[in-house]
C-alpha cells in the first residue's frame, strides 16, 4: 500500500462504524427472538429481504420513497413476523432445537422460493431515493444513504432499548426472556409476548431493509448475504442482549472493514468469524449476555 | 496400626468470589456409618456434597478419600474412587428406561454390556423398582425416580454415596422406607452422609448429624444430642 | 422376540436384499443415480447421527470433514497418484484428527453455542481452502476420467460401482453406528446427551466420549467426501465446504429422526426425493416452485413430526405396542 | 387433531411425489430433436439463467420456423435435411451446484433422451455436467464459461464456442499497449480485482502471469469473497495502490456495490477495465443508471455492432419483443450456442451422437452468419472455437459502445475514467 494516510484510515473506520449499524439493527430482531423464547430463527435475513421488496415497490409503484413508507414497512413486517409465530412458530415451542431449526430454515428456503416467484430473480434497486449522493465531512466522504441508514439504525435500536426498559410491555417482554415460567406467574400472557417478540424482530430486519434498499441491490436470495453476519452480532453480543447485539454490530463492521483493509479482504469473513469463535470459546455469553 | 477413616474433611473452604459458601468445616466418616447432614436452607449442605463429588474445587482444606488426597478431583474421578451421589432435583436420563440408567451406572466397573445389564438388575430388585425396569425414566413418579437415582449410584459400587434430600416430599410410610433402605445400604459396607430436611428419617439411623448454618460447622454429634444442642435450636429458630 | 420386531427384521432383510440388487434390475442410469445420491446423502446422515443424534452435540459444519475427505483423497491423487481408496482412508485419519483438534476447545460449549462454533470452523475453512494455492484454492481440482477402473475408483461407463460403495460405505456407517449403540459406549452417549451432569456422577469422562463421537463421525463423514470426488471428478470449495451442505447433512438426520439407527436413512430417502423431484418438475420453469415446495415440506414435517419421521413411526409402534398390552421398547432399538 | 394434521401433511407429500413420478414419465414426440440446457434458475443466478433460457428459447423458435428471420443466420435455415424437425429444449436448473449440474446432465440424457446438451454458465457446474455427457457420449457446447481448463481436459464431447480467459487476459493486454500507443499514456501499474471463485480465482492467476511476462506491474491483487456485504475495505485498498488500471472480473451484484462503493469513496482510477459477467448483465445498467458509465468491459458482442452486421439488429429486436430485454454478451452467446447446435444436427441429418459430434467438429460457419463479432466458427482438435474473439466496450450514455478492435470500434474511448464529483 503505497498510500496510506490518516484521512484513509479515518474512512476506513467511518465506513466500518455505518455498516456495523446496520448489522447491529438486523441482529437485534434476530437476538430478541432468541432472548425471549430460544429459538435461533434462519429465516431472519429473508425478513430483511422481505422488507425491502416492500420498499422497492412502495418506490416503484406509488413513487413512495422507502423513508416515507418506512413505519408501513415496519408495520407490514411486524404482521409477518406474528403470522409466521402463529401458523408455524406456535407449534414448535416445546420441540426439540434441533426440529426448531428445521423449520425456521424450511421458512428461508420457502420465502427466497416466493420472492422469486411472485417477483422474479432479478436485483432490483429503488429508482430515485430521496437520498442519494454523499456529503464530504473534514475530508471524509459519506454516502448519504449510508448515513440516512446508520443514523435510523441507530435510532431504532435506541428506541428498542428504551421500549424494552422502560415501557410496561416491554418490560414484560424483557420479564418473559429473563424466566418464562416466573413471568407466567405473575400474570404475563407469554403466548402474546411471544407474537410480540416475533413481530418486533421481523419489523426489525424489515426496517433493516428499508433503509438498506436506498443503497443496496435488491434480489430473493439478499437475505443470504447478511444472516451469518447477524449470527455473529448475536452471539457477540450475548444472545438476547439488544444493547450487546448494538455493540457488537459496531465491533463487527469495524473488524470486517479494518481487518480486510490491514490483512485482506479475501480473509475478511474468516477475521470475524475468528473473532466470533474466540468469544465463543472464552466469553460464551457474549459481550453483554445474561449468565 | 491405625485405622484412617474412609472420608477426612479438614479446614474445607469453599468461596464463590467474595462470598463464602463452606468456612472451615472438618469432619470424618468411617467405615459403614451413616451421617446426617442437617442445616437451614442456604447453609451450604449441598455445596460440601459438590466439593466431596468433585463438582466444586475448594478454595481451601484438604479431603482424603480412603487415605488419598482428592481434593482437586473431577467428578467422574469421584465416581471412580467410589464416591457416588444423587442430585437435590432427580438428575435421571428421562429418555431411557429404568433398567438402562442403572446400567450406565453399573458401567462404571464393567463395560461389558450383558454384565452391566445383570449388575443393573441386581441394584433394581433392591431398591425395589424391578416391576418397573422397562418403563421409561421419565414416567415414573417423583419418589420413584428418586429411588432410580440411588440404584444407579450404588450400581457404580461406591464406598460412600452422598444422598442429597431424598426423602424430601414423600409420604410418611415412604419415609419409613427409604431410612431402611439406607440402613440396608449400610448394611452392603456402604457408608453414606444424608442431606435431609426430613429428620425422623434420619434421626433413627445416623450414627451422627453433623449441622451447618451459614456454611459453619455448628454442631456434630450424636442424634440425641443434636436434638438437644442450643445452637442448633437457635439455628433452626432464631431468625 | 416379539411379532413386530421379527416383522423388522424380515422388512429390514428384505430391504437389503432389494438394494443389492437394484442396479440389476434397475438400468436405468438416472434411477441408479438417484439411488446413489440417496445412498450418499443416508450415509453422511447416519455419520452425522453419531454425534448429533447419539451424542447429542448438534454441528452444523460437517462439510469441513467432508472437505477434508474429499480434498484430501483428491490432492493425493493429482499430485502423487495415490489411489483413493488409500486416500480416502488417509481423508478420514486426517478429518479424524482436525476434529479432535476443534472437539477439544468447543466441546465446552453447550446446545446452540456448540452449534454455531461448528458453523463458523466450517465457514472459516471454507475461506482458509479457497486462499490456499496448493490445493488449487478457488479454481478447484480436476480428476482425471482416464484409467477407469475399481484401482482408480472411476467408472466411466456404468454408475453400477458407485452405487456399490456408496451402499458399502453406507452400510459400513451403519455397522458402526450400531456397535457403538449397542456397546458400553452407546449408553454412555445417550446419558451424556440427556445429562451431562449426571453422566459425570457416574464417572464418564464427557469430553473423552464426546471426542470418540466426533472422531467416528468425522471419519465416516470424510469417506462420503472421497466418494463424492471420485464421483463427479471435479472438487472446490463451493461443492464440497460449503455452509448449505454442513445444515443439509443436519438435516438428514433431523428430518429421519435423530439418534434411531435408521432414521437418516429415511431421512435421506425423504429430503432427497423432494429436492431431485421438485427440481425436476419445477425447476426448469426458473418461477422458484421448486424451492416453495421444498421449503414447504421442510416447514409441514417440522411442525407435525418434530421427532422426525422414524419419531413418527416410533410413536406408531409404540401405540401399537400399547394396544396389544405389549411392553414398552426402548427407543433407539431400530426405527 | 394432532394426529389428523400429521396424517394430513404426510398424505400429502405421499401425494406428491406419487404425482412427480407419474409426471417424469409423461410421453415424447418422435418427430422432435430434444436438446437439453442446463442453466441456474434458482439461487443467487436465478436472474442471469432466467434470461439465458429465454435467449436459448429464441433460437429454437427461430430453428423451428415459429419466427421467421429475414437474412442469413446459420440456424435460420431451420431443419431441411430431418425434414424439418422441430427442436425442442428441456431444461434443468443447476442452482449453481456442480453435484445438481452432474445428476441434471444424467438426468436429460437417460430420461429425457436428450441428443445433446447446452449449458452451464458456472464454470465448475460444467466442469461436472460435461463429464456426465463425456460419459455417456452425448455432445456437449459451451457458449459462456470461459475456463481455460475445460478445453484442456482432452474430452472427445465437450465444445466451447466462445473464447475463453488465456484469451480473454490476453486481450486486455493488447488492449492497454494499444491505448497507450494511441492516446500516449502510460497504462502500466494495475490493481487486480477479482472475486474469489473458479473464474476469478483462474483469471487472476492468467492476469499475474501475463503482467510479468508483458511488463506491466501488479500493485494490488484483491480477491474478494462473494456475498460480500460491504467493500469498503477492498476499495480502499484499491485506493491505496493507486492503480493506473483497475482490472475487475465480479458477477452482478458484486458488480454494482463496487461501482456504488466507488461512487461512494470517490475512487475512480484512470481506467476501470471490467471483465464481462456482471457489467454486462442486462440488469447492471437498469440498476446503476448513469453511475455505471465509463467502465470498460471485455465482451464478446456488443449491440451497437449491429451497425455493421444487420443480424444482430433484428435478433434483437426479436428480443426485445418477446421478453422486454435486450440482449447481451451472455445471452448473444447462449443463443449462438443453440444456433450452432441446430446447424451440425441439420448438417448431420441425423440424431445419432456421434454423427452429431461429426458434424459439430466440421462446424464451419463464417462471420456474416452469427450475431456474434467473431471470425467465425470453427473447433479446434481440442473442441474450442478458435475464430473467436473478444471486443472492448465502454459504457457511455448508458450503452455500451465497442471501443476495441479500433477496426470495427463505433465510438472513442473517454479515458481517463472521470471523477465522480461534476458527473
Amino acid at each position: 500500500m503505497t498510500h496510506l494516510t490518516m484521512t484513509m484510515l479515518a474512512q476506513t473506520i467511518v465506513s466500518g462504524l455505518m455498516i456495523g449499524l446496520i448489522y447491529a439493527l438486523i441482529a437485534v430482531g434476530l437476538t430478541l427472538i432468541f432472548g425471549v423464547m430460544d429459538i435461533v430463527n434462519f429465516a431472519h435475513g429473508e425478513f430483511l429481504m422481505l422488507g425491502m421488496y416492500a420498499s422497492f415497490w412502495g418506490a416503484s409503484l406509488f413513487f413512495l420513497d422507502p423513508l416515507f413508507t418506512l413505519p408501513l414497512t415496519a408495520l407490514m413486517l411486524f404482521a409477518v413476523g406474528v403470522l409466521v409465530y402463529r401458523l408455524v412458530i406456535r407449534r414448535i415451542l416445546a420441540a426439540p432445537m434441533l426440529s426448531q431449526i428445521f423449520a425456521t430454515f424450511g421458512m428461508m428456503i420457502l420465502l427466497r422460493g416466493l420472492a422469486q416467484f411472485l417477483w422474479k430473480p432479478d436485483h432490483r434497486t429503488v429508482p430515485h431515493a430521496l437520498v442519494e449522493g454523499k456529503i464530504t465531512l473534514f475530508g471524509l466522504q459519506l454516502g448519504t444513504p449510508q448515513l440516512t441508514a446508520s443514523l435510523g439504525a441507530v435510532l431504532v435500536t435506541g428506541g428498542l432499548w428504551w421500549f424494552l426498559n422502560r415501557t410496561r410491555l416491554g418490560t414484560a417482554l424483557e420479564a418473559t426472556s429473563i424466566d418464562r415460567e416466573a413471568a407466567t406467574l405473575m400474570g404475563i400472557n407469554s403466548e402474546r409476548m411471544f407474537a410480540l417478540a416475533w413481530g418486533i424482530g421481523a419489523a426489525c430486519a424489515g426496517i433493516a431493509g428499508a433503509l438498506l434498499s436506498t443503497y443496496f441491490p435488491i434480489f430473493p436470495e439478499v437475505g443470504a448475504d447478511f444472516i451469518l453476519v447477524a449470527f455473529v452480532v448475536v452471539v457477540l453480543g450475548g444472545f438476547g442482549s439488544v444493547a450487546g447485539a448494538f455493540w457488537a454490530g459496531i465491533i463487527v463492521g469495524e473488524v470486517e472493514v479494518l481487518g480486510g483493509f490491514f490483512v485482506g479482504p479475501a480473509y475478511k469473513n474468516a477475521l470475524v468469524l475468528s473473532l466470533f469463535l474466540l468469544v465463543l470459546l472464552f466469553r460464551p455469553r457474549g459481550l453483554m449476555g445474561k449468565a | 496400626m491405625t485405622h484412617a477413616p474412609l472420608l477426612a474433611v479438614e479446614g474445607l473452604h469453599m468461596m464463590f468470589g467474595g462470598l463464602v459458601a463452606n468456612r472451615d468445616i472438618s469432619f470424618s466418616v468411617g467405615e459403614g456409618q451413616i451421617i446426617g447432614l442437617i442445616g437451614p436452607n442456604g447453609a451450604g449442605k449441598t455445596t460440601l456434597f459438590n466439593c466431596l463429588a468433585g463438582y466444586y474445587r475448594p478454595s481451601a482444606g484438604t479431603i482424603r478419600f480412603n487415605g488419598v488426597a482428592v481434593g482437586g478431583q473431577t467428578p467422574e474421578e469421584a465416581a471412580r474412587r467410589g464416591i457416588a451421589r444423587t442430585f437435590q432435583i432427580v438428575r435421571i436420563f428421562p429418555e431411557m428406561t429404568v433398567l438402562e440408567n442403572v446400567m450406565v451406572g453399573a458401567m462404571l466397573r464393567t463395560k461389558k454390556v450383558a454384565a452391566a445389564r445383570a449388575a443393573a438388575e441386581n441394584e433394581l430388585v433392591f431398591i425395589g423398582l424391578d416391576h418397573r425396569s422397562d418403563v421409561k425414566a421419565a414416567q415414573l413418579t417423583v419418589s420413584e425416580q428418586k429411588r432410580l437415582e440411588v440404584a444407579r449410584a450404588l450400581a457404580t459400587h461406591p464406598r460412600l454415596i452422598l444422598l442429597d434430600e431424598v426423602m424430601a416430599g414423600l409420604t410418611p410410610t415412604e419415609v419409613r422406607e427409604a431410612s431402611q433402605m439406607v440402613v440396608r445400604i449400610r448394611d452392603r459396607g456402604i457408608s453414606s452422609i444424608i442431606v435431609e430436611h426430613v429428620m425422623e428419617g434420619i434421626m433413627p439411623i445416623s450414627n451422627r448429624i453433623i449441622v451447618l448454618d451459614a456454611g459453619v460447622k455448628i454442631a456434630e454429634d450424636a442424634p440425641a444430642a443434636i436434638a438437644r444442642n442450643p445452637a442448633v435450636i437457635a439455628a433452626y429458630l432464631g431468625e | 422376540m416379539d411379532r413386530l420386531t421379527l416383522v423388522k427384521r424380515i422388512l429390514g432383510l428384505a430391504v437389503l436384499i432389494v438394494a443389492l440388487g437394484f442396479p440389476l434390475i434397475v438400468t436405468q442410469p438416472t434411477m441408479v443415480n438417484f439411488a446413489i445420491l440417496i445412498l450418499m446423502a443416508a450415509q453422511l446422515g447416519v455419520a452425522w447421527n453419531i454425534l448429533g443424534g447419539y451424542a447429542g452435540q448438534v454441528s452444523l459444519g460437517h462439510a469441513v470433514f467432508y472437505g477434508i475427505g474429499a480434498y484430501t483423497s483428491s490432492v493425493l491423487a493429482a499430485k502423487f497418484g495415490l489411489s483413493p481408496w488409500l486416500g480416502m482412508l488417509a481423508g478420514g485419519a486426517i478429518a479424524s484428527g482436525f476434529a479432535l483438534l476443534i472437539g477439544w476447545p468447543c466441546f465446552r460449549l453447550k446446545g446452540h453455542y456448540f452449534a454455531m462454533a461448528t458453523l463458523a470452523i466450517a465457514a472459516i475453512v471454507e475461506v482458509l481452502v479457497t486462499n490456499w494455492d496448493y490445493v488449487e484454492g478457488a479454481i478447484g481440482i480436476y480428476l482425471p476420467m482416464t484409467n477407469s477402473g475399481w484401482a482408480g475408483m472411476v467408472f466411466t461407463r456404468s454408475k453400477t460401482p458407485y452405487f456399490y460403495i456408496a451402499l458399502g460405505l453406507l452400510l459400513l456407517s451403519l455397522l458402526v453406528s450400531r456397535i457403538l449403540q449397542k456397546s458400553y459406549i452407546g449408553y454412555y452417549f445417550r446419558a451424556i446427551k440427556e445429562d451431562p451432569d449426571a453422566a459425570r456422577s457416574l464417572g464418564i469422562n464427557l469430553a473423552r466420549y464426546k471426542l470418540v463421537a466426533i472422531a467416528a463421525s468425522a471419519f465416516l463423514t470424510a469417506m462420503g467426501g472421497t466418494l463424492y470426488a471420485q464421483k463427479e471428478l471435479f472438487i472446490d470449495p463451493g461443492s464440497v465446504l460449503a455452509g448449505s451442505l454442513s445444515i443439509k447433512i443436519a438435516l438428514i438426520a433431523i428430518l429421519g429422526g435423530v439418534g434411531t439407527l435408521f432414521g437418516p436413512v429415511v431421512g435421506a430417502l425423504v429430503l432427497i426425493a423432494i429436492e431431485e423431484f421438485t427440481r425436476q418438475i419445477f425447476g426448469s420453469t426458473g418461477m422458484g416452485t421448486d424451492m416453495i415446495i421444498y421449503g414447504g415440506i421442510i416447514v409441514i414435517i417440522a411442525m407435525f413430526s418434530p421427532g422426525g419421521i422414524a419419531g413418527l413411526l416410533g410413536e406408531w409402534e409404540r401405540a401399537w405396542r400399547a394396544r396389544r398390552k405389549l411392553v414398552y421398547t426402548p427407543p433407539g432399538d431400530g426405527i | 387433531m394432532k394426529r389428523l394434521f400429521r396424517g394430513l401433511g404426510l398424505g400429502a407429500l405421499g401425494c406428491l411425489l406419487l404425482a412427480s413420478a407419474g409426471l417424469m414419465g409423461a410421453a415424447r414426440a418422435e418427430d422432435e430433436i430434444r436438446i437439453g440446457a442446463i442453466y441456474p434458475l434458482t439461487g443467487a443466478a436465478a436472474g442471469t439463467g432466467v434470461e439465458l433460457k429465454a435467449a436459448a428459447e429464441l433460437a429454437a423458435a427461430i430453428v423451428n420456423k415459429e419466427i421467421p428471420l429475414p437474412g442469413n443466420l446459420a440456424a435460420g435455415a431451420g431443419m431441411p435435411n430431418l425434414k424439418g424437425a422441430k427442436i425442442k429444449l428441456i431444461f434443468g436448473d443447476h442452482q449453481g451446484n456442480p453435484q445438481v449440474g452432474a445428476t441434471e446432465a444424467e438426468r436429460l440424457i437417460t430420461q429425457e433422451h436428450v441428443v445433446a446438451l447446452i449449458g452451464c454458465y458456472f464454470s465448475n457446474v460444467t466442469a461436472t455436467a460435461s463429464q456426465v455427457a463425456e460419459r455417456y457420449g452425448v455432445p456437449f457446447l459451451n457458449a459462456s464459461s470461459s475456463s481455460t481448463p475445460l478445453t484442456e481436459r482432452g474430452f472427445k464431447w465437450f465444445f466451447r464456442t466462445s473464447p475463453h480467459d488465456d484469451l480473454f487476459v490476453a486481450n486486455f493486454y493488447d488492449f492497454l499497449k494499444a491505448v497507450e500507443q494511441k492516446k500516449g499514456v502510460q497504462l502500466r501499474k494495475l490493481a487486480l480485482f477479482n472475486e474469489n471463485t473458479l473464474w476469478g480465482g483462474e483469471t487472476t492467476k492468467i492476469e499475474v502471469k501475463l503482467a510479468e511476462e508483458q511488463g506491466f506491474t501488479v500493485a494490488e491483487k484483491i480477491l474478494y469473497p462473494a456475498k460480500s456485504t460491504q467493500m469498503t475495505s477492498e476499495v480502499q485498498r484499491l485506493k491505496a495502490a493507486d492503480p493506473q488500471v483497475l482490472m475487475q472480473s465480479s458477477y452482478l451484484g458484486d458488480a454494482i456495490l463496487s461501482m456504488k462503493t466507488y461512487k461512494e469513496l470517490g475512487f475512480a482510477p484512470p481506467m476501470v477495465l471490467a471483465n464481462d459477467a456482471g457489467f454486462s448483465d442486462s440488469e447492471y445498467l437498469k440498476t446503476l443508471g448513469k453511475d455505471g458509465n465509463f467502465v470498460l468491459s471485455r465482451e464478446v458482442w456488443a449491440l451497437d455492432l449491429a451497425d455493421r452486421n444487420p443480424l444482430i439488429k433484428q435478433v434483437n429486436d426479436l428480443m426485445k419483443g418477446r421478453n422486454g430485454v435486450n440482449l447481451n454478451g451472455n445471452s448473444a452467446r447462449v443463443f449462438t450456442g443453440v444456433a450452432v447446435l441446430a446447424d451440425a444436427i441439420n448438417r448431420a441429418g441425423s440424431t445419432q451422437p456421434e454423427a452429431i459430434r461429426k458434424a459439430l467438429q466440421e462446424t464451419n460457419i463464417p462471420a456474416d452468419q452469427i450475431i456474434m463479432p467473431w471470425k467465425g466458427i470453427k473447433f479446434d482438435e481440442k473442441g474450442q472455437n478458435s475464430l473467436g474473439t473478444g471486443i472492448i466496450v465502454q459504457v457511455q450514455n448508458e450503452q455500451y459502445r465497442t471501443v476495441w478492435p479500433f477496426d470495427i470500434a463505433t465510438a472513442d474511448i473517454v479515458y481517463p475514467f472521470p471523477k465522480w464529483e461534476g458527473r
